[in-house]
């Protein structure tokens, strides 16, 4: 498991990995709403705890089709399924080399989207808390609908399809604890709620998603 | 005789030849019935007006939109556990239908929200949670139409159809959570106490409610016959091909 | 013939409108694709001389 | 230890494709498969390797002793020859990655990417991937495709040396492998007759 | 050449071709949205226009990837570069396929998205009105960074970064055009500004596009 | 017509693979490629078909007379047989698309979907665009490859017929196609002696 997920890194820091484009991406949905939206610092610090986590959800989405695909597409998903990793291991250490590629570095360089897009200080502390508890649901979320689509072609448009109804929970809990945290209120519910919903996620969808890949290589 | 008989395609067929004329036309009738009695003949409201009239689309498409989420997460389970073909083509079939109410609660709502509320769409909870019920609709659908083989496609929709229920469940109290909204709350079943909705209505309502659901086992019987059909047709060719 | 509807004219006959539009709309679709489907298999059936179920 | 198989039927896109197929391999045998295009050998060997359910009969082999080199070799274009083959090595618990490349005549490109590798090449390193996984049973879909007549000779060593320490192969090709002691299945007679809707059996009595 | 379009077209259609998949992250982006930022209308409104021109950006985005991508994978580009088509024609027929699909269905749905973010009445035309002269140019200009990114294995988040700057430009005449028709402002001159890129665009990228495609290929 | 290739040089991943190539294929001829895995023959053909520039030397041909043929078939899985070659045939300006699934015996298989077909009519399928494009130049990589013998030997004589109809073939293979009267030019001589670095010659002397 450690030498699958050791590679699934080395894979994603090699040339055309995708380590990196997440961020771009991120970053530059921070840089393209306030030129949407127009530059009026009071209107970008109301909607920056919204739009930080819907980058962030978008950034995560674009990657996820690699989860899976590369690897079902050159034949190592066969012989990973007769190799003696469980499946729901098989899923459980790709979601968390994406969560490491995407979700850690997003929540790592958010402070720095935080002051492009003004978000008030008191909100950053609990921008950094609220992706570090939120983006690890949102791999294994994002896991989960990689592994339904993978006998796709071309299934990444598909794949948002179906990923970002099930993200909806998520967002509203995360955007809501950077909301109130920014406003200097009460964050504990949601922040409750946010961790459970990763917890819950990253404990049963491995085998959803498990499940899926075997019926997929059929 | 056990009620897995009728997953049997052929006892299916068989059966649901015989129903479908019956359910079709009790539907036809009970829906012109209740339409055109809430259309035609019943009061403007003191405060609505003739708004209130949307009510006798509005709440049964509300309510079978859901119910028909709900069915297909059941027929999903049966298919599952008990692998009955029938049962998965019938989840099929009503995702299109179910995905249609979703569309006319909302329509309607977004018609009769403007004079009311003074916007035609409002992040109500209510609202919110049925957009995000139409999305999983979609992707569903999406689903189906992209995986070939059947199986496969009836596997990975069951399980979508499970997570996803589950996800749908959390996205209405996440979005309660978020907004405690304008949309009344739910008033038809509670008849019993105090019966706030006045008879004038009530009557109509009732049955349009009972001529959406009809119509809703009329169309998910047909189009489960065109399932079968198609994924018999499917396979002969098939074996046309292999022959 | 149709009821007076005040103001709110607009609002209800589209509502009423759009909600048949889009019923009678799923019928017919379900409608035409089973009779295609119901032909093909017919056919089919008809080539391989099975009967029909 | 044996890998019998007894009265197999395999399914593809729904339909029984091969059906009453019944072998037996001891170790140090090989069985080479023989039948025209889209008789059904890539998918006997995807339900041997248990990628797909079979329709009907049994496989009876010990757990985890069966490794399977598809049409698509597994490797990644941006690892170098020696990453590739130490990934599977240590999915399945640490071959000798050295002595693979070696018998695969890899060693000179060990540090190479497999992207700048030739064909042939790159189907040498698929092979080698087979010695790392330590496996007894080689199920192979047309290996020596994209070979030269050099490399055929290479891999037959390969092959005789792994019966040898008492593995098994089971081959399917259209072309000569050189491996005279192997026996040959030709899966033509054992193709399904009247082809069944496998998947939906009950399905399609039903309507009979 | 007509055989050309129509043949993309109709993959587009048929299963997995990924019509209308453009059209719901467009939706999602437009729910999404409101979902991370709150329910409340003004501040929907005020946002609506730029947001409604990212996610409309974003969409076209998504689907750039298969522009070349699918033909270059089964060899087909090949095939088309030796045939009697010259590739500018090629790169211009699959951008206005591309435009069909997406653009232009984008612009025909916008509307109901104005409704879910609460753009003010008198911005539903503009919003049209600008979809219409702006996204040719987000399909030509996608075009060109798919021809770039052509060889590259799931180039989809590269391209993304290469082309989401070369956007920059549409996004903020797009936005703007719909910031004042809203507010029932003068929108001629990014109107203008909006059709001169596309104009420029359409007349110029395809003959660049044309060459990065001949130099992947060889 | 004829095709004349004189003193060529031709590159791969910015190093020479080939040089001092010289040859002439005239009407009604077919020349067939030999030569082990990585020697260049891929590179050579995409050169030919004027997919990447020539190291040196020259190649003259008819415009617009020349079809390739390579590993990928240029096939859409989600079309028909039919629709697939249509599409090809209107590209190149109509072709007889009847008569080309007739040639090479699709015609039962019209309207089924490629992504339906086994390996072997699939490639049938690929090689029937060749009928459809109309072109003199056949430039084909291992077209046999995933080919039964009965297969080959339709292809074999779809090629003679072409060929007695003034066209002309080259074709690179590893195995016997059956064309014995084609000619045959092993490539293992024109290997590049001392690779250069193609891409920047001025270059590479600027540091000798
Ligand atoms: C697009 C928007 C709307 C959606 C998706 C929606 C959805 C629903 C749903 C799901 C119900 C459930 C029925 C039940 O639980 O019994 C309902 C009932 C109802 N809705 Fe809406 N609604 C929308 C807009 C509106 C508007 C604008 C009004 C009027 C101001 C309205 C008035 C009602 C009424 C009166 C009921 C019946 C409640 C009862 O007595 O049970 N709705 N709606
Ligand atoms: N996706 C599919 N849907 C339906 N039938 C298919 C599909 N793929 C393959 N088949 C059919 O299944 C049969 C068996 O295919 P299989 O790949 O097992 O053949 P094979 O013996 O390996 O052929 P080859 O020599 O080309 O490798 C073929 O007749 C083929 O037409
Ligand atoms: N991407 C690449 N970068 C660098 N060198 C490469 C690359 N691809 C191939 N080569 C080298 O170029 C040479 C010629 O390759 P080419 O594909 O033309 O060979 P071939 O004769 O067609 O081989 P085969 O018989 O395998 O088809 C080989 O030695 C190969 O190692
Ligand atoms: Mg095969
Ligand atoms: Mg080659």
């Amino acid at each position: 498991m450690m030498s699958l997920l050791v590679r699934d890194l080395r894979l994603a820091f090699r040339a055309g990995g995708g380590f990196g484009l997440g961020l771009a991406f991120f970053l530059l949905v921070a840089v393209l709403v306030p030129l949407g939206v127009g530059p009026e610092g009071s209107t970008l610090a109301k909607i920056a705890p919204g739009i930080l986590w819907v980058g962030a959800l978008l950034a995560c989405l674009l990657s996820l089709d690699r989860i899976f695909a590369l690897d079902f597409e050159d034949g190592s998903l066969d012989l990973l399924a007769t190799s003696p990793i469980p499946m729901e291991g098989v899923v459980a250490v790709k979601a968390l080399a994406h969560w490491l590629v995407t979700g850690l570095a997003l929540t790592l360089v958010s402070p720095v989207l935080g002051v492009l897009m003004n978000l008030p200080p008191a909100g950053f502390f609990w921008l950094v808390a609220s992706l570090l508890a939120g983006t690890p649901a949102l791999s294994v979320i994002g896991a989960f609908g990689a592994a339904l689509t993978v006998g796709v072609k071309r299934g990444g448009l598909l794949l948002s399809l179906l990923v970002l109804p099930l993200y909806v929970p998520t967002l509203i809990f995360g955007a809501e604890v950077v909301k109130r945290g920014a406003q200097g209120a009460e964050v504990g519910t949601p922040l409750l709620l946010l961790a459970g919903i990763t917890a819950g996620s990253v404990a049963l969808l491995p085998f959803a998603a498990a499940a899926a890949i075997r019926v997929n290589l059929r | 005789m056990s009620i897995w008989e009728y997953a049997n395609p052929k006892k299916f067929m068989q059966t649901s030849a015989w129903a479908l004329p019956w359910v079709a036309g009790l539907a036809a009738v009970s829906l012109g019935v209740g339409l055109v009695w809430g259309f035609f003949l019943t009061p403007d409201d003191y405060k609505q007006g003739s708004t209130v009239k949307i009510i006798f689309l509005h709440v049964p498409s509300a309510m079978m939109a859901i119910n028909a989420w709900v069915m297909m997460l059941v027929a999903s389970l049966i298919w599952l556990i008990r692998r009955h073909h029938v049962s998965a083509l019938a989840a099929k079939a009503a995702a299109p239908v179910g995905l249609t109410f979703t569309a006319i609660a909302l329509v309607t709502g977004a018609f009769w929200g403007q004079p009311m509320w003074g916007t035609w769409w409002a992040w109500d909870p209510r609202l919110t949670a049925f957009l995000i019920l139409a999305l999983f609709y979609l992707g569903y659908i999406a689903l189906w139409e992209a995986v070939e083989n059947p199986d496969t496609a009836a596997d990975l929709t069951a399980v979508l159809c499970m997570v996803g229920s589950v996800f749908a469940v959390l996205s209405r109290y996440a979005v309660k959570f978020w907004n405690q909204g304008l949309h009344q709350d739910s008033t038809i079943m509670k008849v019993g106490e105090k019966d706030p909705i006045a008879p004038a209505y009530y009557l109509p309502l009732i049955v349009c409610i009972a001529g959406f659901v009809l119509l809703f086992v009329a169309l998910v019987l047909a189009r489960t016959r065109t399932e079968i059909r198609a994924r018999r047709l499917q396979a002969l060719l098939a074996r046309e091909r292999l022959a | 013939m149709i009821p007076d509807l005040g103001k709110y004219a607009v609002a209800v006959l589209s509502s009423y409108g759009l909600s048949v539009a889009m019923i009678v709309g799923l019928v017919l679709l379900s409608y035409v694709q089973g009779r295609r489907v119901k032909r093909q298999l017919a056919d089919v059936e008809a080539r391989q001389g099975k009967t029909d179920g | 230890m044996e890998l019998v198989v007894t009265d197999l039927a395999v399914e593809r896109g729904g339909l029984t494709v091969l059906e009453r197929l019944s072998f037996r391999l001891a170790a140090g045998e090989a069985l080479i498969l023989r039948g025209p295009n889209g008789v059904g050998k890539t998918t006997l060997l995807r339900t041997l390797a248990g990628l797909q359910p079979a329709v009907q009969g049994t496989i009876s082999l010990p757990a985890e002793s069966l490794t399977y080199g598809a049409h698509a070799d597994g490797l990644k274009a941006v690892l170098t020859v020696r990453e590739n083959l130490e990934f599977w090595a240590a999915i399945h618990g640490g071959g000798d990655v050295a002595r693979a490349m070696a018998d695969m005549n890899l060693t000179d490109l060990a540090d190479r990417r497999a992207a700048n590798l030739s064909a042939g090449q790159k189907r040498r390193l698929g092979l080698a991937r087979l010695l790392v996984t330590g496996r007894p049973i080689w199920v192979l879909d047309e290996p020596t495709v994209s070979l030269d007549q050099a490399s055929v000779a290479l891999f037959g060593a390969v092959v005789r040396a792994h019966l040898t320490g008492g593995g098994m192969a089971l081959l399917a090709t259209h072309i000569d492998l050189g491996l005279p002691e192997a026996r040959v299945l030709d899966l033509g007679p054992f193709r399904a007759t009247s082809p069944q809707i496998s998947s939906g059996r009950g399905f399609d009595e039903a309507f009979a």
